[in-house]
């Protein structure tokens, strides 16, 4: 079977499937050729070549690949549908965000962070979504749930793995905390001062 | 924005805070004072994502550096938000007046003279909550920079081709009773374990009676009672049988007849003449 | 706005939308240019053409125009639904189960349970399947029909009756299986916050 025609195959295969496919999947198509992952990386490549001046894009994801249309073209694509793309809360967005980075997450520990009762409403929508699963129960009194982020989170994303996530804002460590406490604190009332100490510290948080 | 009664708080720098707002209400930043007008109250309560939330907006509103909070201003100005609301009878979440104890409690321990002694034992008071500050900050942008990936329907869509024979698909399902269980107990373990005390054995075989009761009505439109006991299945099964009949009287499912003292009592569907 | 160009977006949005598309709605992805149906015409002709060596086509129907794999291909894709059974999803399993266990059961007290809507189309799926049937109708306002299960379901699930679906307390000790083994799996996860995806994603490669 030539290259050619094993690429029409998985262009073809890829655009039936609304899942993401696996490696595996994709070998699968041909069970009577001898293809590789090999010759199916070839042919991925190829693909991924010829579609680098179009609307579409071949994104790989963590079950497998996917082609999708390109956030270029997303400005005309919007116009086919009635409605806009529903809105995700904060609520639930920061729920989300404490659950991806944090996992595994107890929604008692959710609460601590954010200090409000997390609804039951939000976790349900994102456990019915599946972009959030249980992971198991911690053994503490209660055996609360651990919350985890699912391969559908990922893909609904856009993201091929957890590490492709915006990275984390630092956090100050307690020991410069504590110092520049103990220097602000003879001020703390001079707003002046503390204007200061804040466009200071505005320039760490650029540079990180 | 009303005009009546504007106070306005010398502490309080002006300082311009984007906020994207709500119900067709005019306003386009958040008040750059303490005066929220009545109607706009709870929309703005709304705005924030709990106490932590309302104190970093009142931290950064100044410019302030979470770091060096003036918690006497802070506290302050927190603390009038929250007598605002209550004096709008406005249902406050508990959450809220946690975090003004906290503050009060923070500012009478700073206002005590520190001993030598205490010194190395004691840290600032403040630390706690800037730490939880910064802490929730973080995930706060963190939540930002999520809404802001591109995401499946908003900025990109899958790519298909429409195949035949996808009814092939359908019909090809795998589950096994494993997987139902499994789905049965996070459900259940999702829908807090109140809900879930009730689920045994025996439990399960009164739903199935009353399954199969349920079902002797829709053979026919009336049952007598009598008939749903026999004799084979013992003194248990009678057991079972009653309390079904019970759950579904509960349920308003069915009702009983009787047409005259000691006459039998026959079952039928509640719902048999609407 | 070039040709080039106009053919990148009508070419995504057919891949993008489910449905054919008419001429209209092609028409209507540009609403800010000056762009006619000749020139979608001519567009679609070049991506027919382009599509003539490939394993998908250009079709036009009575409503619009759809892509669509060629038959030359199929023999290969459907490989694809005999290798891999497609799972139910967790809204439909949720569903039935809750219907297994908690039967008679109305609509509304699973979604009360669930906590989100049930959708209709899963009640259909299930219904079409015989794996359950309306018992009756509850005398309450709105009288919500009772859903059960069937004989039909018992025997898919090579069930005797219901009594032999696992109670709570086997449940229990299911569970306290899994949540050992997961337990092991999060700590090791956990070093990093970012190495919970990486190693899902390591799964993913090893098991291809």
């Amino acid at each position: 079977m030539e290259l050619k025609q094993v690429r029409n195959v998985v262009e073809a295969a890829l655009m039936a499937f609304d899942e993401p496919m696996s490696m595996k999947a994709l070998v699968g198509l041909f069970p009577d050729e001898e293809i590789t992952a090999n010759d199916i990386n070839q042919v991925l490549n190829d693909l991924d070549a010829s579609y680098q001046d179009r609307g579409i894009e071949l994104k790989k994801l963590s079950k497998g690949y996917r082609l999708q249309t390109r956030e270029s073209v997303q400005p005309w694509l919007q116009n086919m549908w009635q409605q806009k793309p529903k809105k995700l809360s904060r609520a639930l967005l920061e729920t989300l965000a404490l659950i991806a980075y944090r996992q595994p997450i107890t929604r008692g520990e959710i609460e601590d962070i954010r200090g409000v009762a997390v609804s039951s409403k939000i976790i349900h929508y994102m456990m019915d979504k599946e972009w959030i699963r249980i992971l198991g129960y911690r053994d503490v009194p209660g055996k609360p749930a651990m919350l985890g982020t699912t391969k559908e989170f990922l893909d609904y994303f856009n993201l091929a793995s957890l590490q492709d996530l915006p990275s984390l804002a630092e956090i100050k460590d307690i020991e410069t905390l504590e110092q520049e406490l103990q220097f602000g604190e003879a001020n703390n009332e001079n707003t002046n001062e503390a204007a200061a100490a804040d466009s200071q510290s505005k320039e760490v948080q650029n540079n990180e | 924005m009303s005009e009546q009664e504007v106070k306005s708080n010398p502490v309080v720098k002006q300082a311009e805070m984007p906020f994207a707002v709500v119900e067709g209400k005019p306003f386009t930043s958040m008040p750059t004072d303490l005066y929220i007008p009545p109607d706009a109250l709870e929309v703005i309560l709304e705005a924030f994502e709990g106490p932590l939330d309302l104190l970093l907006y009142l931290i950064r509103r100044q410019n302030l550096d979470i770091l060096n909070i003036p918690i006497y201003d802070i506290t302050k100005q927190y603390v009038e938000y929250i007598e605002l609301m209550h004096k709008m009878n406005f249902e406050l979440a508990a959450e809220y007046l946690v975090m003004a104890a906290m503050l009060a409690e923070i500012k009478s321990r700073m206002l005590l003279p520190k001993t030598h002694d205490d010194e190395d034992s004691e840290e600032d008071p403040r630390a706690e909550l800037i730490r939880r500050l910064q802490e929730y900050e973080r995930f706060k942008q963190a939540a930002e920079d999520i809404d802001g990936l591109p995401r499946v329907g908003r900025e990109v869509w899958v790519a298909h081709a429409y195949l035949d024979k996808q009814a092939d698909i359908e019909s090809i399902v795998d589950i096994t009773v494993k997987d139902l269980v499994m789905a049965f107990k996070e459900v259940m373990m999702r829908a807090d374990l109140k809900v879930s005390h009730a689920i045994e054995r025996e439990v399960l075989s009164v739903r199935d009676r009353m399954t199969v009761v349920l079902d002797s009505l829709l053979k026919a439109k009336t049952v007598n009672f009598k008939s749903l006991f026999s004799k084979t299945e013992g003194k248990q099964g009678a057991l079972v049988t009653f309390l079904a009949v019970l759950e579904l009287l509960k349920a308003h499912t069915i009702e009983l007849v009787q047409s005259a003292p000691f006459a039998d009592i026959y079952l039928q569907s509640s719902m048999s003449e609407g």
